[in-house]
């Protein structure tokens, strides 16, 4: 069936929630309002006040009651109604539910989720894309989804892993991209990337938004008789260090592109997993592309200036093809 | 242990012959009509679809912002104002021009376009606006204070959060600091009922907000929101016992949001007949026809107010809104203090 | 708007003639010996030179730990302890050479090296043990039970916070969110009037701190954490609440912290004057005095028990600390629970 | 004047007290009790309480007021009595102070300081070492001194500044680590890296507790012919590109090293702009060294695993050299 990424992320969420009484949801305005985005529409007809939980706006409590709830036999989705609220929750998921396997060697099954991402004029308190505090906070997965069945399929499997996953969706994606998404169960595995793009002269590793950027670069490049091969890491923890190196030593060229700030990114670790470990395959330096190291302004002119773009990318295809 | 029940609080004597001149009276319904028209001419822009950003209505919470700035001195304060309070710009006299270019971020704007909304800052106007995160600024305002206090300076800082808001573990951080170190420090909680969609039982299930102040050993009140008079009398009370280093007041103003959260929001959730409930005790509306009673002011002249005043706010926007985008460089300045210097 | 005060509480009768069983006695008066003695039992070892790690006494919050955990059902409710509540842990019926080998972080220890202290799960035991930030743990309880109400079981959860860590955001939206799901929680804030070095006085200017409880809409009662009968029997009512689906209780115990804040700490700052006032209101010496009045224990038989217990803590904590580390290659497991399972 | 590193701190702290009375801290147990780590013994008495502020446990609070005061013309020293506890503050830190000289252009003159770093037994509550989510945050600026006389003229140029520094103190240097500090008012810039050990053979590049690893493998390797360049990076954020690949283009050969855990972390941003700008000038790959992507455990059986050591540091030089 042909779904939004938005839908599809929705599907997963009421399929996993249908087959395991154990799944529910707690957030804010997910109930009768259905989410800030419209996101669980219907859910609280479907499920009712306890599996679809209203909560006051406190994301500690929100967070740490998912952990509980985990530790107490459910497998709880949390939502922070935009993902930069994740910062008022923070302590629970790096203290608490990132260390609890290590210490208790006790399953914690949660998914936080929420969207991220900027290029919708949310301003610099709507727009964030933290995933690597969450990378290197250890014990924490991480999925970033590009496509709705991906999106589908990592929706499902962050709901049966036994660890807590923290989900970033993309608000930019939610109504924009559309495509067929396999019906009922379905799960793509964590820790898996994939070559949407399969090409010989370049590498461009991305993830979420940038996957797009990415691919829009791509086609404008094919023109000028450059196949680029383009990689959806699409889960950060695990990351699927065999399928990026594998591409790195057939193409020898390599672009890292995130829409996360560029410094202290996970773009930074994926540039030195490639330099370390394909080093002799490596024709041209690996080059980033991503956001300024700024906060995400509001002004539709300085937001298009901090973000990275599918121009942006080609160039650093270009300029590494070229080297 | 029987359940904990609310502290005896001192009846609230209905404020039936005003304290207040006629000057001031007239300037608070002047700035309860900015507040009303304010969002008249918002709603009109989103409408046009020339809107960009969340449009927040501040419509029922005329008579908080205005009764509770009201009682500052805007020349010494400080004001922390949040999405509901545009109407403590006006107070602390935010020209309508500088409001607009900051509100809609454009080019001039004193956040060069990397924020809009009341989210400005003009340290000139003693005014610090709010952050997304709700309560994040709570403690930024007492620290503000503190360091006034240090030096020994009269300073009271004014500050809000919702009925919502309220719960984010921040604001317990925040009021129990500024408990303990006696802070100039007032929190209104604007309980309107709803925190975006969720209503208050939802939130909290205490009977009042204002039942909070005796965990942090503090004074604590809950007061009818649509009274501009007792919202300024209870607020000078606050001020004076702050200003006698009494420590932080907390201040539940009970009013309902007539429109959604932003404009996108239908708020179909919300049963109707709240809304009408609640339209009868409209603030503006009641204290103009209180003014006219009192022989305050005129029917014809608060007419002509209103419309004078939506005029003004209808011209500052459309003047504001035909600005450019700032220019595009300023998005890669001033991410430290340094480039700012340069 | 006077400073806000306290509701009327009920009177809290002096439990002159005890309703309990004499086993039920003698069985509080064991848990808090084990307490006690754990406690001599840890100095002994810290004064070796042999402790690893904060070693936090709990002097004086016998009749705390011992008396909530016991009004609980340790086979369907859920404890999750702080660091000065072993008492609880005896209660729940940990078994000591657990006890120690998790606290000491041996070979063999539940938590395989990873952490010590009370910091271990032991999901049989219905344990579920604190981490260093204070307060943190709160919320999970809150989900524990949120768990066990939707699944309609009948699960307690029963967790502690100092008056220094009552102040950390967390244990707000935590008690909020309780009180609005009605959970079955209740949370002692075991003000033993200092943390770390600080006193009560810069931690909250309330008056009591169970007046916070009044904000979330839930009951709040203050007691004497010395009485290990009043601290069950309070404890025992706030249980029913619970199992009725009443929801969350606050309890604050006041009790003195005895020693420092762990032991490497000489706690100068504590006035001598204030240790010996609360000295003579201790709650092990006080409780054997009443049962050897009661007839319920000879001289002889308590110290008998207190010596025999301290001999197996002793005995239990030679055979844990002869223990070796955990092998080194535990540190790169469990990181993932996919881990755990290969 | 011969000082350990956390005397230096204090000096630091001290001097810049003594010469502007902006100036003054907040913090749990740091005035009669003079500090978890006596950091701040004696400063009570100094300055008196309205200057050595103990506060209730509530880091928000803290770094919140910090924000507050100094927007209203103090410059406060905010102290985490352990940094894992910056967690419970971290929205004030990312949300507000890190975006307010874009917002608004105002000053927010804080320092956030505590005792980072595992090693010493402290569990996985108190061994963090975090630095790399706040580089990673947009508008803070990072700094991890090594040494005391660094310390100390790091610390009053953190104060001085215009921007919030989060100023991470390794807890295993605190007594460890002796040198002679220049007395009085001492300033070590921000944003400058320094070359402790120059050599030719391979650079190592690191920071806090790890370059004192460097050293003592470099010291082992002299007796094996290697030559290895030890830079200190001392601040993260501004990070001194500069002389990094200066000693890369030298040298042709780096190795990353930091005690934070590997994945994700600031190594990775090192790597990342070596191999990117520093290519052609890399005869083999750039190696990290870092902690094991887990909590830090307790039992130093266990912490001794996790942590990297100068022998891994060793290793690695020996294997990039030899590449
Ligand atoms: C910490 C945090 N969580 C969630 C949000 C998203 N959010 C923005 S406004 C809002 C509702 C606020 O309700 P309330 O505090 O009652 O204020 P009101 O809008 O009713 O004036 C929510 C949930 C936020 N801004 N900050
Ligand atoms: C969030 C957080 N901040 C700071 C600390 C450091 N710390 C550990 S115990 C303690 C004092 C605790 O006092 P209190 O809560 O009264 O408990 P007590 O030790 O007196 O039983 C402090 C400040 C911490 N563990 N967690
Ligand atoms: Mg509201
Ligand atoms: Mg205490």
């Amino acid at each position: 069936m042909i779904m939004t990424y938005l839908e599809a992320i929705a599907d997963g969420l009421r399929v996993a929630m249908r087959n395991d009484e154990r799944v529910f949801m707690i957030g804010e305005d997910i109930g009768t309002y259905g989410g800030a985005f419209k996101l669980t529409k219907g859910f609280l007809e479907e499920f009712g006040p306890q599996r679809i939980m209203d909560a006051p706006i406190s994301e500690s409590a929100i967070i740490g009651a998912a952990i509980g709830a985990s530790l107490n036999g459910m497998r709880p989705v949390a939502e922070m109604q935009f993902i930069d609220f994740i910062t008022n929750g923070f302590n629970q998921l790096v203290t608490v539910a990132g260390t609890t396997a290590y210490r208790w060697s006790l399953p914690v099954p949660m998914v936080v989720r929420g969207p991220s991402g900027g290029g919708v004029g949310g301003n610099p308190f709507h727009s964030r894309n933290p995933e690597n505090w969450f990378v290197h906070a250890t014990g924490l997965k991480v999925v970033c989804p590009a496509f709705p069945a991906d999106a589908k399929g990592l929706m499902m499997s962050a709901i049966r892993d036994n660890d807590p996953v923290i989900y970033f969706e993309h608000k930019g994606l939610y109504r924009k991209i559309k495509e067929d998404v396999p019906e009922g169960e379905y799960y793509v595995p964590l820790g898996k990337a994939r070559i949407v793009r399969p090409g010989k002269h370049v590498s461009v590793i991305a993830y979420g938004s940038a996957v797009h950027m990415a691919l829009e670069a791509a086609a404008t490049l094919e023109a000028e008789g450059l196949d680029v091969e383009v990689i959806d890491i699409r889960s950060l923890v695990p990351f699927d260090e065999a399928t990026v190196l594998d591409s790195v030593r057939r193409t020898g060229r390599a672009v890292v592109a995130h829409e996360a700030v560029l410094t202290g990114g996970f773009g930074g670790e994926i540039v030195a997993r490639i330099s370390e470990k394909a080093f002799t395959f490596l024709d041209a330096p690996v080059v980033r592309v991503a956001a300024f190291d700024s906060p995400t302004p509001f002004a539709p002119t300085l937001e298009r200036a901090v973000l990275p773009n599918a121009g942006g990318i080609a160039d650093a295809v270009r300029r590494t093809a070229a080297f | 242990m029987a359940k904990a029940k609310r502290p005896q609080q001192a009846p609230q004597a209905p404020v039936s012959s005003s304290t207040l001149s006629e000057t001031e009276r007239r300037e608070l319904l002047r700035y309860m009509v900015m507040a009303r028209e304010f969002d008249a001419a918002m709603l009109r822009l989103y409408r046009q679809g020339k809107a960009f950003g969340g449009v927040y209505s501040q419509l029922g919470n005329e008579a908080v912002s205005v009764g509770t700035a009201y009682a500052l001195d805007t020349k010494a304060d400080v004001l922390f104002p949040m999405h509901r309070n545009i109407g403590s710009h006006f107070v602390f006299g935010q020209d309508l021009d500088t409001l607009m270019v900051n509100h809609l971020a454009r080019k001039g704007s004193q956040m060069r376009g990397t924020d809009g909304t009341g989210h400005y800052a003009d340290p000139a106007k003693r005014i610090y606006g709010n952050v997304s995160h709700l309560g994040a600024m709570i403690p930024v305002a007492a620290g503000f204070v503190l360091a006034s206090k240090m030096r020994g300076e009269s300073c009271v800082a004014l500050t809000y959060i919702g009925d919502g808001g309220a719960q984010v573990g921040e604001v317990h951080e925040a009021l129990n600091f500024a408990a303990v170190q006696r802070l100039p420090l007032i929190l209104v909680i604007e309980n309107n009922q709803y925190a975006y969609s969720t209503p208050s039982s939802l939130e909290f299930a205490c009977e009042r907000l204002s039942d909070r102040a005796l965990g942090y050993g503090i004074d604590g009140v809950t007061i009818d929101g649509t009274d501009v008079e007792l919202v300024l009398a209870t607020t000078r009370k606050a001020v004076e016992r702050a200003r006698r280093g009494e420590g932080p007041t907390l201040i539940e103003t009970v009013t309902m949001r007539m429109r959604g959260h932003a404009e996108h929001d239908d708020f179909a959730y919300v049963p109707k007949a709240m809304l009408e409930e609640w339209a009868a005790k409209d603030p503006v509306e009641r204290y103009a026809e209180r003014l006219i009673a009192d022989g305050v002011m005129s029917t014809e002249s608060v007419k002509q107010l209103r419309e004078e005043t939506l005029a003004h706010m209808i011209a500052a926007i459309d003047r504001a809104v035909e600005l450019p985008w700032p220019d595009a460089e300023e998005a890669f300045r001033n991410v430290f203090m340094d480039e700012v210097a340069q």
